[in-house]
């Protein structure tokens, strides 16, 4: 499986004004539909985009990262891209509440982004909340390439699954599972991922959800040869690299940890790689 | 009023094209802004303070955002001095950017080592001596909270470095007399001062009700320290008139890079503003160049601490 | 969750129903709030630091806005201890609020006169000392900067007062070493601490081109400085944990005072907030008293310094 | 003359939200109505109103300080409160780019108003720039006393002189004076002043404006009977009597002077009372 490698860092990152084309609310979400004009075709599955919150007098001064959801190159306004978003705090409450033809100032596409097999495997997509945002893009790359491609979205409560009917139709399957049962099955997304995995003799795992929900997917597929493609959440100040505070500690060839940058070295990485039990702590001064 | 302004300043013996220049931990090498201006279209490059070693640094969370402001604590993570010299600093000069490279130590003598190996590098402007670091030899306390601590360290780089290289000493603002601790450094050997780093400040977590940040305190920058900067800047170059000061601490602006140097300071560094813009720097400097010519200054050098001035007094 | 919250609390022997204040110069002497909530709704009224004589002030401007904080230099303007003895005190205490006095003084002596004029004033519930004034007997540098002069101050005003009216310190954030200085005044007798005063800043007028405030530098207050209340806060309550701490600095919601009081704070004062909501204090004493009953507290005195506990180590 | 005195410190404020009825460009400034309901009906003449500007989320803590200029209580939408605002800094520049049905926190009304006669006076109203705005509602005001009332206004440029149509009906005469002469006479307001006031048989100036427009006409008319209630503007951090920002030197009773705030104790103050020579000064301390 081949995975596309940026040359220089964000190469193709630019900072301009989005539209907000509509700004609806689905379940506890928002779809966030922005015209972007021709960056779309530059984003790929797992890239971010970071935006400017809260206009010219915000007392807010650093962006907000959303995954890409999806991307278009010939809808009806020229490039446009949706995000999914939370309203959780000051700035992603103020994005939910833009009205249609706000500007915003956003840069794009930032970070790595999934792999994309360049034969026809088996994929299983795994979503935790919005986390299932940009695996609806995916699974349409994925299905291009012929991959078979199965879902698994997990979530506290029915609202808070994200899956709209168009993407339903890019999978060959999908699962829901709530923690209050209030949708689909009651439980988690990796209540029976071992078996998933087995039955379906998965080659490839993408994720995209908590933290703690990448942690146990990796943790339950160490023991196979299942590759596992997590998208990360971490605090963000900048986006771009420079001020270091989103690092992960991650291992390298040579079995060293190092704190690596989410930002540019993620949000996709390899989950085998992720030092998790070690997030939040310093590893061993190594050398 | 469009008059073509003189940008170039200096500080030591070394010059620049222009005044901004990135702050050191808010660019890292360089390489990752280059994306979106040529970076030798800025006055310099300041590099990530540097240790001798490798480094991790501080546990996550790093990060808090404050009103109009940030907390970071990321506690010096970097490749360490060799890797750095090796990797980063020729792919800076091959960019033509003028490079302006911070150090960090825990001792002095670890500042003196790091000295010893810049000494043999050619191409760089001038070094920036970041003292706002724990003194492992003193209980901790910090070089720049410390009069006679600052004194030894800048002392020690200059007895290593010799007359060639500009140093920078760059001080905390968390002093009871930050003039007393900035002529200390300046009779050790500083050409030029750095004001402001960061201001220690703490965030609670409400959800998990204790310090968010995995290192407890953090530093806090952004506009929210400006005017302490901007007082800092005034206090310090009232006392020294004749040292250099490069400025920072919340500059987001044009009109914020202006007031600093009214203030005193002969070069802006910005810092926290490119977190929220990655081409803040290439922003700021031009709406500087509009600023300083509507008002009639045909050089920046003119502006370099006029709000000292005394009218009709 | 509606839990019930007892909301009551003690600063030395002084009893408060609840934790909220003004911050001293932020509510002059009460009357001018009363258009907008009951003074005796609030925990207490902490008056404008009063001086012996009459004063007339800085010149102005005397406030410039800040991102997200403003500057002011007011420079103690007010009537003098008498007149505010004979007007101001009889008023609050007929509208059933708990008043501290904050007092002023250019010399130890100035203290100490004040104190003794408040020892036969029936009512009151504390003085808080503000010692950010200059010391015209040692070259005007702030007594709460000085460790030595804050002790004296604390000591004489203790010496005259007595035992019975708790004193509340109120120090400066601007300096090296605040756990020193804090230590300093309890050992000279003070039963509580207010921290933080505002911090040492300027603007500069771009227009102009000269500092904007008519007295050059001005104290920093809002928000902006949150982060170096709950530091300053933190870092005094782990040296002293027996000594209550009146917080303040930035509190403009519940959640606020929440962090505060996690880090260490027994009550806590807001300032800057009423400028922009007269009505700030009630409510953010309810958001107080809603997050408290939610996080599951019976007292507020449970999570007085909450964020210092450690949890299985 | 009897000045109406306020009994207990701004005891007719309310803090309250108001809805943005219309916000239109006139010349330099935006008219701006606000729907408030029944506090319309202690709003006086020479009265301000604060407003919280930046939205939930902003930079900006304190609140902006504008002259009520009319009031209606029987509007299509009840009370109503028109404001004129010059766009100046980022506070302003907010409030005249809120759209119609915009909520915002005002705090009114607050301060002194002018001193209405209780017989029929001759009086000159002078503006400088946004200062005409309370001075047509005071117009109206001083006809039902059957007042004779004649109007100066001045500005640097055309634009910035506010007149609008239904305003000049109120008044007897309307002077306009432009630095530039772009409208009305070459000049300010204060040129021909002192004639004015003798052939018309002035008893009262009202005046609001710039401070040493202010100033020049105290000077001017320091040497006659005239008396002169001027609305002053001083820098506010609350607006409400509790920072001591906002203070002038006043010269009381016993000829001491004392900085007195100007947010309680004026807007509206005795012109002659003023120590225009001492502003941005300390006056020497006295006892
Ligand atoms: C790569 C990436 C992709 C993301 N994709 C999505 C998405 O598709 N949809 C979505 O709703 N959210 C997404 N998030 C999370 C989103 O960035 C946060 O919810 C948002 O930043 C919160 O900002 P706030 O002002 O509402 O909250 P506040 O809590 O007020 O934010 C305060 C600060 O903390 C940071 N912060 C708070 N929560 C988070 C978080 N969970 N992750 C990172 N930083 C945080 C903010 O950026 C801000 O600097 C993503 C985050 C990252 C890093
Ligand atoms: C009693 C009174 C009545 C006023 N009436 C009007 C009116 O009817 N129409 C109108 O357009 N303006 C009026 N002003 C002036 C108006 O308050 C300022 O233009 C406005 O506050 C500027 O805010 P800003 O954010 O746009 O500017 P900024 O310059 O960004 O403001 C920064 C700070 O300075 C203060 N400030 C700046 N300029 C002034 C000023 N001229 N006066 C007082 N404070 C200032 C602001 O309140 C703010 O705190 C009045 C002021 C006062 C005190
Ligand atoms: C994330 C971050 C990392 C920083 N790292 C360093 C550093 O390594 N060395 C240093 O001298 N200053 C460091 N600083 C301080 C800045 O260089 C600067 O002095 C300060 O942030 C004030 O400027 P600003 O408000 O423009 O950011 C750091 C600041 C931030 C925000
Ligand atoms: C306008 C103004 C006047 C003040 N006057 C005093 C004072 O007289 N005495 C004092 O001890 N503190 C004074 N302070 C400081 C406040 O009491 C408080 O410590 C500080 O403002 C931080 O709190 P805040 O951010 O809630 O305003 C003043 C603050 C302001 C803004
Ligand atoms: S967010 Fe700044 S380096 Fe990753
Ligand atoms: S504006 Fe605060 S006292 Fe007048």
């Amino acid at each position: 499986m081949a995975q596309e490698v940026m040359g220089t860092i964000n190469k193709n990152a630019v900072q301009q004004n989005a539209t907000v084309i509509s700004n609806k609310r689905v379940g506890s979400y928002h779809q966030i539909l922005l015209n972007v004009g021709d960056v779309v075709k530059q984003c790929r599955p797992g890239n971010f985009v970071a935006i400017a919150v809260g206009g010219d007098s915000s007392k807010m001064i650093l962006r907000r990262a959303f995954a890409i959801s999806r991307v278009s190159e010939n809808s009806q306004y020229g490039g446009s891209m949706e995000l999914i978003v939370a309203p959780h705090g000051s700035g992603s409450k103020w994005l939910c509440g833009l009205p249609e033809g706000s500007e915003i100032d956003i840069v794009a596409p930032l970070g790595t982004a999934f792999g994309i097999p360049t034969e026809p495997i088996n994929a299983l997509l795994i979503g935790g909340g919005y986390g299932s945002a940009p695996l609806f893009g995916l699974a349409d790359v994925l299905k291009t390439r012929n991959c078979k491609v199965d879902m698994l979205l997990g979530a506290s409560v029915g609202a808070k699954i994200y899956a709209p009917l168009e993407g339903k139709r890019s999978v060959n399957s999908l699962k829901i599972y709530t923690e209050d049962g209030s949708m689909g099955e009651k439980g988690r997304v990796t209540e029976s991922l071992l078996e998933i995995v087995a039955n379906r003799s998965i080659d490839v795992i993408y994720s995209c959800g908590p933290m703690g929900m990448l942690r146990a997917i990796t943790e339950l597929v160490s023991s196979t040869d299942v590759i596992h493609q997590c998208a990360v959440e971490e605090s963000m100040a900048c986006g771009i690299g420079i001020c270091m505070t989103c690092v992960l500690p991650v291992v390298n060839q040579d079995g060293q940890v190092s704190m690596v940058r989410s930002c540019i070295d993620g949000p996709v990485m390899d989950g085998s790689t992720v030092k998790w039990d070690l997030v939040g702590q310093v590893p061993e001064v190594h050398s | 009023m469009n008059m073509p302004v003189d940008m170039s300043t200096t500080l030591g013996n070394a010059w620049f094209p222009t005044p901004i220049f990135t702050a050191s931990g808010c660019a890292s090498s360089g390489k990752e802004l280059s994306q979106f201006f040529p970076l030798k279209d800025v006055g310099a490059i300041v590099t990530k303070s540097v240790m001798s070693k490798p480094r991790h640094g501080r546990p996550t969370p790093r990060m808090a955002e404050t009103p109009s402001g940030m907390l970071n604590s990321i506690g010096l993570q970097g490749p360490g001095i060799d890797s750095f010299l090796a990797n980063d600093v020729p792919w800076l000069l091959e960019q033509k950017a003028r490079v302006v490279v911070s150090i960090a130590g825990e001792t002095i003598e670890e500042y003196a080592t790091l000295a010893r190996k810049l000494r043999s590098v050619s191409g760089i402007s001038a070094v920036e001596v970041n003292i706002s670091c724990p003194n492992v030899e003193n209980r901790g306390l910090v070089f720049a909270c410390d009069p006679d601590a600052s004194r030894r360290v800048i002392d020690g780089v200059r007895k290593t470095i010799g007359g060639e290289l500009p140093i920078i000493a760059k001080l905390s603002p968390d002093v009871t007399n930050l003039p007393e601790i900035a002529r200390g450094v300046v009779d050790a050997g500083a050409d030029a001062l750095a004001l402001i780093n960061t201001v220690l400040g703490m965030v609670i977590n409400v959800d998990t009700m204790k310090p968010h940040l995995g290192g407890k305190t953090g530093g806090l920058s952004g506009p929210a320290i400006k005017p302490v900067a901007v007082r800092a800047i005034y206090q310090v170059h009232a006392a020294l008139p004749e040292v250099p000061i490069l400025g920072m601490g919340g500059v987001s602006s044009g009109r914020d890079a202006f007031e600093l140097i009214l203030a005193g300071a002969s070069a802006v560094s910005v810092g926290t503003a490119s977190f929220g813009n990655p081409s803040a720097l290439v922003k700021i400097q031009e709406e500087l160049r509009e600023i300083l010519s509507a008002k009639g200054f045909a050089t920046l050098k003119q502006a370099v601490g006029y709000a000292h001035r005394e009218e009709n007094a």
